[in-house]
């Protein structure tokens, strides 16, 4: 498991990072108005009805670019990346380093089997 | 004052001509203000991950149809989902100002033929992305634009 | 202008030092030691542990040699800190200081650690300049000084931080991943590495990057940045490590599209 | 008791050691390379160097003048046939070293910067920004891990040569790590053991400097020549001796006194604005009289003068001696943007040394020396500033091809007799671990031997206190005989090594002392008050000093002449 993992380190960290990247910057503004401000009725809900919400996700950018299931894809996948690869290194620094290898792959395949249920989502959109 | 270690950190090649003590590290190395800091931005992963899935969860809700859509919307008005949510938000803004900070140094002098700009214009860069994009999103989100 | 040199001798303060003492030998575990020392006021914590070697305890070891913050051989811990004994001031520390051996190395005796793993790793970053077609073939040329590189200030500037690493390993100390991941090649062995990688007359980018991504893989590093906050000399080791592992993942994804040209020669 | 056999043994691990074994190692690729040192060798004190190297290497600078600079420097009494080698090989080793990685300084075209030096006519010291010596060392160190035929023996204490059948065949190293002897057998020996600033209580050397090399070939029978001359640098910080280097004045520094006088410019030892760029020895000679003449500054460490960088600004302090502002504020308290740094006259380096040929081969077969340990000699009477690095690198590697040449013409000892040897030396060091029934105290051996010499050999010199100190070190040599030891460990006894390092300095202390109490006349560092010129006639000769148990024993050996004759020595 560790050597696979060592081999599959490189896209591992790329996607983290995008993860910590791209993942927060697209965060922020989901969490704040879907996540807290719609729930506490700062923003009206019906602002994101399921038309709407449909409209915005299947929005395309010259009617060839998918942009609204890009971002959102985005948005659904890297932060799962980010999420497993500091759990990792969370337990490692607590002492982990030897079960790495298990534990690393099983957060991985948390973070595969979510992002393709995520992608599927957005691709049945 | 000290707690082990991993036996075999920094340990040599073969085995040293005389018996060592094994490696120790500081009992409360997790216990100063930069590492909790570091700690805590690596804990946020916890949340990260979550995040993703209730996101997905929403997404999946949005291809089911109306009733489904309408139905996660409402379940996100559940208190422990209201805190959840506020502690994301809490963790997103905590990455973004640790992560910008340090992310200046992490760039190559040159990648390729390209140069970043200096330090300081790629953090004031990385602040103006992330606060537009979260307006863009946030507005667009609320119905105010598009 | 400070007390150090104008004026007169300020009367010592009486501190008690805490040595953590280790001999293979006599000792399972460590153990510490306290000795009660008049410091004086300028006194660095090495002033400390010289006296008591000097005139209280023959019988304790540390490595020390310049005095001057050059040479790298005074890290130990203080108070639970890596630091570099003959530049830090005893002055910053209350009337208990704690000193004990760098943390994360095997203890060989006392204040002394085991370096040989830390060779081993600078070793295998293979830190020298490497060209593809070695102008030591011709020595004559090597020796001629019309042909010394040519060096713009920018290129100096791309790696001269990440060159003025004097090996005290406070940052090895310091690094969280190395205290529970004993492959990793460390924040001072990878700053190495990418120091050669990063100078405008070296060439052998694509084998370090291999062996950046191989056992002591830089991506174990967790961007924790102590290593650079406990860096005596600046060198800002985690710069170095984050630099390397976006180098490391570009080279490998260059190597995907592109079959691999063939690594170079051995060394 | 383990035997290694290797084809060379070099002792030192310094920019000389390193430059050697690479030299070897490239020489003969099948060869195998011992590197023995009592430290890792990035730790050796040419880590510490900070001004330059020196080598010709802009248009308007030639050999020629380099060589002259240099002789004169030593007062006449540098070997000018190792100065003329010395200065043609100068370029072709930095070139080398550029090439193995130093980050070298550089001008606006990318070429190596080079900058002025005192005594130097023209600007020809290559530099690093002021950490010349750390760059080099880390350079070197590097590249020698190349090779693989460079075994490493780091942590091994060198405590006597192997001489059998009147060749130098290896020596006796304890391994500091485990406490037993090994015997290190080679076909042929490179010395290269830095200098002994350490016999002195004030000075820029580290605490691995205590002159090792020098006491190691001396007690073998080998001379150590003109140790009567100790270069005392002038600018030191007051306390701990840390060396504020000489580039601060290359760079337009100035020296003032208590009135705030650049009282330099009243020394005749250069002109107008570059009075600052006089020879050490001569400046350090002002800085004493200033002070003598009640126009020095005083603090709790004794008097001192200023070295003023204010007006030189904080953009050209910080590119070019950020090292020196480092310095100044961790160990004066003193910011030199701001303020000027309080400095005096330091013991920094040592002339004499192991007397070698310009091969850098000794008396004794199969025994070479280099580096600061060694004496060529190039630095004569005086040192100029920004040569010795240069000479670690030019006489390394001289010193590896002809001991390579030796080596493979040579036989190999007898094991046993060699084995017998390392037997009986680890006997003797067995006895001294641990020497609880020992009357004598280390430290205060060490702080007694420091004054003596502090009060007889310093910039002054006297007749009457040179040679009361020449008793007095001989008295001290008899009490290390009886040292007391606390420390009977095995592992990692720093206590032992300090003993066996105090025997060595007190040895050379008194090569030292002898050598300069004869020596009736002023040259270079060497000033006496009851002589104060230069005495040509008498004495334009290479002081011998002979082990013996009864004290040095003298000789001389003529100074190599040639182009250049002796003259007044005036700037
Ligand atoms: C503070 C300072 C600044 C200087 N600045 C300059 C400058 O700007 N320009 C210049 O040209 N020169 C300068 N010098 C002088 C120059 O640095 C030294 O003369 C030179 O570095 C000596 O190098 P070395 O290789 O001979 O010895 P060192 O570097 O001292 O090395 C000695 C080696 O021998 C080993 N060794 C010693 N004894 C034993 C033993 N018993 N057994 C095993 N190993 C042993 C040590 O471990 C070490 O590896 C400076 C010197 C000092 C102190
Ligand atoms: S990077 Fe800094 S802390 Fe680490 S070994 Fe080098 S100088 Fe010491
Ligand atoms: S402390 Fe360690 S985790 Fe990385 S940034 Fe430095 S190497
Ligand atoms: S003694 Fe050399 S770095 Fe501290």
């Amino acid at each position: 498991m560790k050597t696979l993992l060592l081999k599959l380190e490189p896209l591992i960290w790329f996607m983290f990072g995008q993860g910590i990247l791209i993942g927060t910057i697209l965060l922020t503004g989901w969490i704040l108005v879907v996540g807290v401000l719609m729930p506490l009725g700062i923003v009206d809900p019906a602002n994101l009805d399921y038309t709407r919400a449909h409209e915005l996700a299947t929005a395309s950018l010259f009617g060839v670019i998918p942009l609204g299931q890009l971002i959102l894809a985005a948005l659904l996948v890297l932060p799962l990346w980010k999420g497993a690869h500091h759990i990792r290194s969370l337990l490692v620094d607590f002492g982990g380093g030897e079960r790495d290898g298990i534990v690393g792959g099983l957060l991985y395949l948390v973070a595969i089997v979510g992002s393709g249920m995520g992608i599927a989502a957005v691709v049945g959109l | 004052m000290a707690g082990p270690a991993h036996p075999h950190s920094m340990a040599p090649p073969k085995p040293g001509r005389t018996r060592a003590a094994p490696p120790q590290m500081p009992a409360s190395w997790w216990n100063t203000s930069r590492m909790r800091t570091y700690l805590l931005f690596d804990a946020t992963g916890i949340i990260y991950l979550l995040v993703g899935f209730v996101a997905i969860r929403m997404i999946r809700a949005l291809a089911e149809g109306a009733g489904a859509w309408q139905a996660a919307m409402q379940s996100l008005e559940n208190p422990i989902y209201i805190g959840f949510h506020l502690l994301s938000l809490i963790s997103v803004i905590f990455v973004a100002v640790r992560f910008f900070r340090l992310f200046p140094k992490a760039q190559p002098p040159s990648i390729g033929p390209l140069k970043p700009p200096p330090g300081p214009v790629i953090h004031a860069a990385l602040y103006a992305v992330w606060i537009g994009v979260t307006v863009v999103m946030s507005l667009a989100l609320a119905g105010v634009i598009f | 202008m400070s007390s150090t040199n104008t004026g007169e001798a300020i009367a010592p303060t009486q501190k008690t030092i805490i040595i953590t003492r280790f001999d293979p030998d006599k000792d399972e575990v460590p153990r510490k030691q306290e000795y009660s020392v008049p410091c004086e006021d300028n006194w660095k914590v090495l002033d400390a542990v010289n006296f008591i070697k000097d005139e209280l305890d023959a019988t304790v070891s540390h490595r020390w040699s310049c005095r001057m913050a050059v040479c790298g051989s005074c890290g130990m811990m203080v108070n639970g800190e890596p630091k570099l004994t003959c530049k830090t001031s005893l002055k910053e520390y209350g009337d208990r200081v704690d000193i004990e051996p760098l943390a994360n190395f095997p203890i060989v005796r006392d204040l002394v650690v085991e370096l040989d793993g830390f060779m081993h790793k600078f070793e295998a970053v293979k830190p020298w300049i490497k060209r593809a077609k070695e102008k030591a073939e011709d020595k004559a040329a090597l020796h001629d000084t019309k042909l010394t590189f040519s060096q713009s200030a920018e290129e100096l500037g791309n790696f001269k931080q990440f060159s003025m690493c004097i090996n005290c390993m406070l940052c090895y100390s310091a690094c969280p991943v190395v205290a529970n991941e004993p492959d990793f090649l460390g924040p001072a062995a990878i700053a190495l590495g990418h120091r050669y990688n990063m100078d405008s007359r070296d060439e052998g980018n694509a084998e370090r990057n291999e062996i950046f991504r191989g056992e002591g893989t830089v991506f174990s590093c967790s961007f924790a940045n102590e290593c650079s906050e406990v860096c005596p000399k600046n060198v800002d080791p985690a710069a170095a490590v984050n630099q390397a592992k976006f180098e490391a993942v570009i080279d490998w994804a260059k190597g995907l599209v592109l079959p691999s040209p063939s690594s170079g020669g051995s060394n | 008791m383990e035997i290694t056999r290797h084809d060379i043994v070099i002792v030192g691990g310094g920019g000389a050691g390193l430059r050697a074994a690479i030299e070897a190692a490239e020489n003969n690729p099948t060869a195998s390379i011992a590197l023995v040192s009592k430290v890792y060798p990035m730790r050796s004190h040419t880590v510490s160097a900070e001004g330059g190297a020196a080598a010709v290497a802009r248009e308007d600078d030639n050999l020629e003048l380099h060589g002259f600079d240099t002789v004169k420097g030593s007062d006449f009494l540098g070997d000018q046939d190792a100065i003329q080698y010395f200065v043609q090989e100068a370029p072709k080793e930095l070139a080398l070293l550029e090439n193995w990685g130093c980050p070298f300084s550089r001008n606006e075209d990318g070429s190596v910067a080079t900058r002025a030096f005192g005594g130097m006519t023209t600007k020809r010291t290559w530099y690093a920004t002021d950490k010349i010596g750390f760059h080099m060392l880390h350079a070197l160190f590097q590249q020698s891990m190349r090779y693989k035929n460079i075994v490493r023996y780091d942590e091994f204490f060198v405590s006597k040569l192997l001489v059998d059948g009147g060749v130098c065949r290896g020596v006796a190293a304890l391994d500091i790590r485990t406490g037993e002897y090994e015997a290190i057998v080679g076909r042929a020996v490179i010395l290269t053991t830095g200098g002994g600033g350490k016999i002195f209580p004030f000075t820029t050397n580290g605490t691995i400097k205590t002159g090792d090399g020098m006491a190691l070939a001396y007690r073998a029978g080998v001379p150590l020549k003109d140790m009567e001359f100790v270069q005392y640098h002038p600018t030191g910080l007051p306390g701990t001796g840390i060396l504020i280097t000489e580039a601060t004045r290359g760079e337009g520094g100035y020296l003032r006194n208590s009135k705030g006088e650049r009282f330099l410019v009243d020394y005749d030892y250069g002109v107008g604005n570059k009075a600052e760029l006089g020879p050490r020895d001569m400046i350090s000679r002002a800085i004493v009289q200033e002070i003598e003449a009640g126009r020095g500054l005083s603090g709790p460490y004794g008097d001192y003068v200023h070295l003023d960088l204010t007006h030189l600004g904080a953009d050209t302090i910080n590119a070019k001696l950020p090292f020196v502002r480092e310095l100044a504020k961790t160990y004066v308290g003193v910011d030199p943007v701001t303020d000027p740094i309080p400095i005096r006259p330091v013991v920094h380096y040592m002339m004499g040394g192991v007397d070698t040929d310009i091969h850098g081969a000794t008396e004794m077969p199969g025994l070479y020396a280099a580096g600061e340990t060694a004496c060529v000699s190039i630095n004569g009477a005086n040192r100029l500033g920004s040569n010795s690095l240069t000479e670690c690198l030019v006489f390394g590697a001289a010193a590896a091809r002809h001991a390579m040449e030796f080596s493979q013409g040579s036989s190999n000892g007898s094991d046993a007799a060699l084995l017998a040897q390392v037997e009986e030396e680890a006997g003797r060091v067995e006895n001294l671990r641990g020497r609880k029934k020992g009357g004598e105290k280390i430290s205060e051996i060490r702080r007694e031997l420091n004054a003596v010499m502090e009060s007889g050999y310093g910039v002054y010199r006297q007749q009457d206190t040179m040679q009361s100190g020449v008793g007095a070190v001989a008295q001290l040599r008899g009490r290390v005989a009886d040292l007391r030891l606390e420390d009977d460990s095995k592992v990692f006894n720093t206590e032992l090594i300090t003993a066996l390092e105090l025997a060595n300095m007190v040895e050379v202390a008194e090569a030292l002392a002898v050598s300069a109490a004869h020596r009736k006349e002023s040259r270079g560092a060497h000033t006496c008050r009851d002589f104060t010129t230069r005495d040509d006639e008498n004495y334009l000769y290479h002081t011998m000093a002979y082990h013996d148990p009864a004290g040095p024993r003298l000789g001389k050996k003529d100074v190599v002449l040639g182009k250049w004759e002796p003259e007044e020595r005036k700037y």
